[in-house]
């Protein structure tokens, strides 16, 4: 339990390597895996997100927090894969063709990540094939993609209609953001959600999936 | 020491005391377009408008053609019914019409025209500002002097100069591989890097670019550039909460160097309306900018609406879609509130010591409301100006600027004018530490910063 | 001589100098609301919103009731965020709301909710005004005082006052019908039966109704009407080249004598923002306005855009729909608009003699430019209104209203301030002489026009 | 000739006794109705027309002119009918459902007449069905319908798609007029035309048809 305090606090502080020796000595002294990111590090993550809820922390906590608990991970992962334990929910997101402002995408990325899920950033102007072929390959259970630019908006509508085309669709639930998109237009267009700032698009995944 | 590729033009002010700095007034007005000059005693309305949602390609390009039309006849028109004394378009060009350059000189032919038969039958004053989209940012790392973006970009700029640009212009993105990622992690090396080595490198280069292509266009003139993509980025994190205030208005306080760069290399203003960074460039260099504020609520909020417009000499909307409101289209309403504005600052101007009285009063109502708006005072504008022409390379003078910044910041809080959250206070202790502890010279910085910003771009773009 | 149902309670001027008809203060402020106070001192943001182009049935009723919703909670968002002193939200009924007065109140208590959240979270002053359709005219002759349009309209005041509204308000239609007819055919008997005769008698009829429900519901004042549909389409018609301007502005000099009513049946302000005879009615009864300007260029386009605000109480935006724009929803983009409009009055509102310089400033810029503009300035507004007070019935004030609105252009032009074109100037003296050959009294007109408007309008919904 | 002057003069100054007068004379005197119809009333019309355009005319003069000319049409209609002449062009105009703002519509509609159509003023707040019943009785050329508010535009589309489904929407060309109307939208609902205000409209009207 001192461990994990010690794991918590490091997370909540945002101190990566001391997160990591932390990481090494509870499982040097035995700590199981799984409970150490039950007991210390989604604690600390939900405090980090309280934090930020209260304007108590800025994006740049939020991310040297995400960057604590990711570097903690770097040594549980492979336990984790070994012992055939599922890993969090997987994320696919990306700017769409055309669009190549990316901020708000990789401030979601790392939100997402920093909240315990597996993200996969394509980056910025991915194709809808490029689209279509990482949720093949990956099996993602959402896809986040966003468009600054109200002349790339079109081609969310695009990529739906080519996850459509593909059989995959229904596989994995679509997300919409960026300035310019409505939930209006993101009913129109076939998608699952839409949300107009960083911060709720990582509550509108959780939601999605029914993750607490 | 490393070779700098900068030219550093400017080591006096143009513009020494807060009172000279007015709007509608530049020590060196800019003659331009058909019959405008701009900055010799009145602000004139800038209007930038741009598509709804639809798809630009080869298909929808007349019906992109017959929005551009539209707009440029319906601002032109109320331009015309209210009586303004001059004005100035503004293109900017969305990213596939850069990629295509004989699309974004089509559209400048077009509003040229408009512009031309208002000036022959109306005898109106006026100038087009064309600004391509820096697309340099395709790959990464971005290629800022190679590879094929760059040569679209030069096309366009070429192309649009050929086609009745009167005024190019730029939101250049040089170093803005770097700064996005130091600005979320809020880290002061990263961020000081982006903005005095990296930007104010390719700023130099570019524009020196730009003012070739000026010198071959008789007639156009090299207007300036913007760190919208640094400061306005900033800026609006701030106001969704993501960032600290006090970071997003030192940011500000040193984005100003790199946008610096364009006058060196002979820019001439206006400076672009989204670079509210344009009062210390005007204080620096005594040329005309624009600037924008309440008047851009169609494009995005800020907590700077009236001071914007205390120094400005064109007074602009950044962004409207051709969207239909109750009254007409959306361009043509916000034209007739920049009309007004307009209006209303030379008509203040017109009585002896007006335009200050004005002044005060917008730079009062917004001062002390927000950190951004507290470093955008003429007073805090004479200091940050100061601070930089006093020191000798755009990685001092970020430095420099950002330390007059945070001092404006906090005598503002020392004489309980300014009103800070603990969270924004203990930001504001922390970029000050930060600015102490630069190494003396950029190439330490460089070294210090290899393993983590290294890999995000490019050297040879920047000359390194 | 026919008996006037009209009580005629003015008959001195409460601002008698045209120095002391200034924004943000009135000699009868106004408590109302969550602790907002109008005509204090300060100017607050009135803001109006609609919905986007949609039906609204039983089943889109869901859609409606979010988008007011949606509107209410960015508006407010928006005003916390800048920190507005004080802020009036506006709910004007669309005409199926009206129809069924359960609507129109289930709106009014959502948005009500919103603003009570807001006082108490925020300690936010502020009030919603409540304006009902007019509905009265669906039948020709309109039937006023009977039938089912009236009923409902009655029914959604109540339903309104029960639900929350603060302050109601109406823009009547009373005697638009033969208004309309006589407008389009420039008839100036027409214009003044219509608004000196049939548009006060309803209006006495109808303010006293809305005086009682008002009575029957402690906290809900009786705001004030418009002209909106006489004189708003008169400018509208004048900016379409449809009327002669000097026509749009005699006729909203008139048109006060008819919005005065409201306030000589218990009527206490402020009045409605597109009531650009407003600052009439305020030198007369001494009550707070509303103005709209440059601020409703999302509403309509107009040549007052400054002028409006020179004597203002609350700033509105008229109409704005809940449509994208790029930084966000246009109400939200509009309340920033007002917000940083309103925090430059105040600011100057601070300084000795601040107000008066600034609301000399917007007059000047506007005053000559249009004939509409100059029978707004504060000069032109005393001579209006004294000429109002000085006489003793509806009709006959209607008459001194248009004369001394003639009086000003007359005079702009001899001064050469104002410049009118050949045909301007022709239409100006013939509504001088038109003026000049009114019958003594009513009744005579009455008779006059029985042939050419005697089957537009009900008598007995006019109590003749 | 002269006569035909008088005529002229008497609709160019929008003076209604005089043309009727002027137009008795005439017919007493021997005027063909044709003749003192293209000599004189199109003429005087026409030349109103351009005095608008040059806004040398306000809406007043020319609703007076067209009061003019059809108190002279008064008495030359009869005559045409007898010889089975041709009456001018008819159109249907009406606020669409919902909307009572008739002002705009009452304007065009006198414009319409003065430029010699004939105009069947179904007034405001009309039906589709109604609609749909006066192009079935009356066989218009025409139909104008205008929408001042917003939230009653849906109804013009209801009303094409009445007349679409009545089998008559090919018989007419169905004109949009309004505020909020964009030529955008009339496209999207299947209407052959918009006109941003009344003067427009009768260019419009005109060009549809031809009618010089
Ligand atoms: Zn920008
Ligand atoms: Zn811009
Ligand atoms: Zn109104």
């Amino acid at each position: 339990m001192a461990l994990s305090k010690e794991l918590f606090d490091a997370i909540l502080n945002g101190d990566a390597k001391r997160a990591h020796a932390a990481t090494e000595t509870a499982l040097a002294e035995g700590a199981e895996p799984m409970q150490l990111i039950a007991d210390s590090m989604v604690p600390a993550m939900d405090e980090v997100g309280k934090l930020f809820e209260a304007e108590e922390y800025f994006v740049p906590e939020l991310l040297l927090a995400g960057r604590a608990m990711k570097s903690a991970m770097e040594l549980i992962k492979p336990l984790l894969v070994a012992s055939g334990q599922k890993m969090a929910v997987r994320v696919i997101i990306g700017t769409v063709k055309g669009d190549l402002h990316d901020i708000g995408k990789n401030i979601v990325a790392s939100m997402l990540e920093g909240s315990g899920f597996e993200v996969i950033d394509l980056g910025a102007d991915v194709s809808p094939e490029a689209f279509v072929a990482a949720v093949k390959e990956r099996q993602p259970h959402i896809v986040c993609m966003s468009a600054l630019l109200t002349v790339t908006m079109p081609a969310m509508k695009t990529t739906i209609d080519a996850l459509s085309k593909a059989g995959v669709r229904t596989q994995v639930k679509v997300l919409l953001g960026g300035a310019p998109v409505t939930s209006q237009y993101a009913k129109e267009i076939g998608a699952d959600g839409y949300s107009e700032n960083a911060n709720g698009a990582v509550g509108l995944v959780k939601s999605l999936l029914a993750v607490a | 020491m490393m070779i700098t590729e900068t030219v550093l033009k400017y080591s006096t002010l143009a513009i020494q005391r807060p009172d000279d700095l007015l709007y509608g007034v530049s020590p060196l007005p800019l003659a331009c377009g058909l019959g405008l000059t701009i900055g010799a005693g009145q602000v004139f309305p800038e209007v930038n408008f741009t598509l709804p949602a639809m798809n630009i390609e080869s298909g929808t390009w007349p019906v992109v053609v017959a929005h551009y039309d539209e707009m440029a006849s319906q601002i032109l028109r109320r331009a015309v019914s209210l009586g303004v004394h001059g004005i100035v378009l503004e293109f900017e060009l969305l990213p596939p019409m850069t990629d295509h350059p004989v699309w974004g000189a089509e559209i400048t032919a077009v509003l040229k025209r408009h512009l031309a038969t208002a000036h022959e039958k109306y005898h109106l004053p006026c100038a087009l500002r064309v600004t391509p989209t820096d697309i340099r940012d395709q790959q990464k790392p971005p290629l800022m002097r190679t590879g094929e973006p760059w040569r679209q970009l030069k096309q366009s700029l070429e192309l649009c100069a050929k086609a009745g640009a009167d005024i190019l212009s730029i939101e250049s993105i040089g170093g803005k591989e770097v700064h996005d990622q130091a600005l979320m992690y809020g880290d002061f090396s990263g961020i000081v890097f982006a903005l005095g080595v990296l930007a104010p490198r390719d700023m130099s280069w570019l524009w020196a670019q730009i003012g070739q292509i000026c010198a071959a266009h008789p007639g156009v003139v090299s207007g300036g550039d913007s760190a919208c993509g640094f400061a306005n980025t900033a800026m609006q994190l701030a106001h969704q909460k993501m960032l600290p205030e006090v970071l997003a208005a030192v940011v500000r306080a040193m984005s100003a160097v790199r946008s610096l760069s364009a006058f060196e290399q002979g820019a001439v203003g206006p400076s672009k309306d989204c670079a509210y960074e344009g009062p210390i460039l005007k204080a620096i260099t005594g040329r005309p900018i624009a600037m924008e504020g309440k008047s851009a609520s169609c494009a995005h909020f800020s907590p700077v609406g009236n001071i914007a417009a205390a120094m400005c000499d064109l007074w602009s909307n950044e962004s409207v879609q051709n969207v239909r409101l109750l009254s007409g289209n959306a361009p043509e309403a916000y034209t007739e509130l920049l009309a007004y504005d307009c209006r209303l600052m030379n008509t203040a101007a017109c009585a002896p010591g007006g335009a200050l009285q004005l002044r005060n009063w917008m730079v009062a109502s917004d001062e002390w409301l927000s950190p951004q708006a507290a470093v955008l005072s003429p007073d805090a504008i004479i200091r940050i100006a100061a601070a930089i022409v006093a020191t000798d390379t755009p990685y001092h003078r970020v430095i420099a600027a950002g330390q007059a910044a945070v001092q404006v910041l906090k005598d503002g809080v020392a004489e309980q004018k300014l009103h800070l959250s603990r969270k924004e206070l203990q930001w504001l202790a922390r970029i000050d530490e930060a600015l102490e502890r630069f190494p003396a010279e950029e190439d330490a910085l460089l070294v210090d910063l290899e393993a983590q910003y290294g890999s995000l771009y490019d050297k040879a773009s920047y000359g390194l």
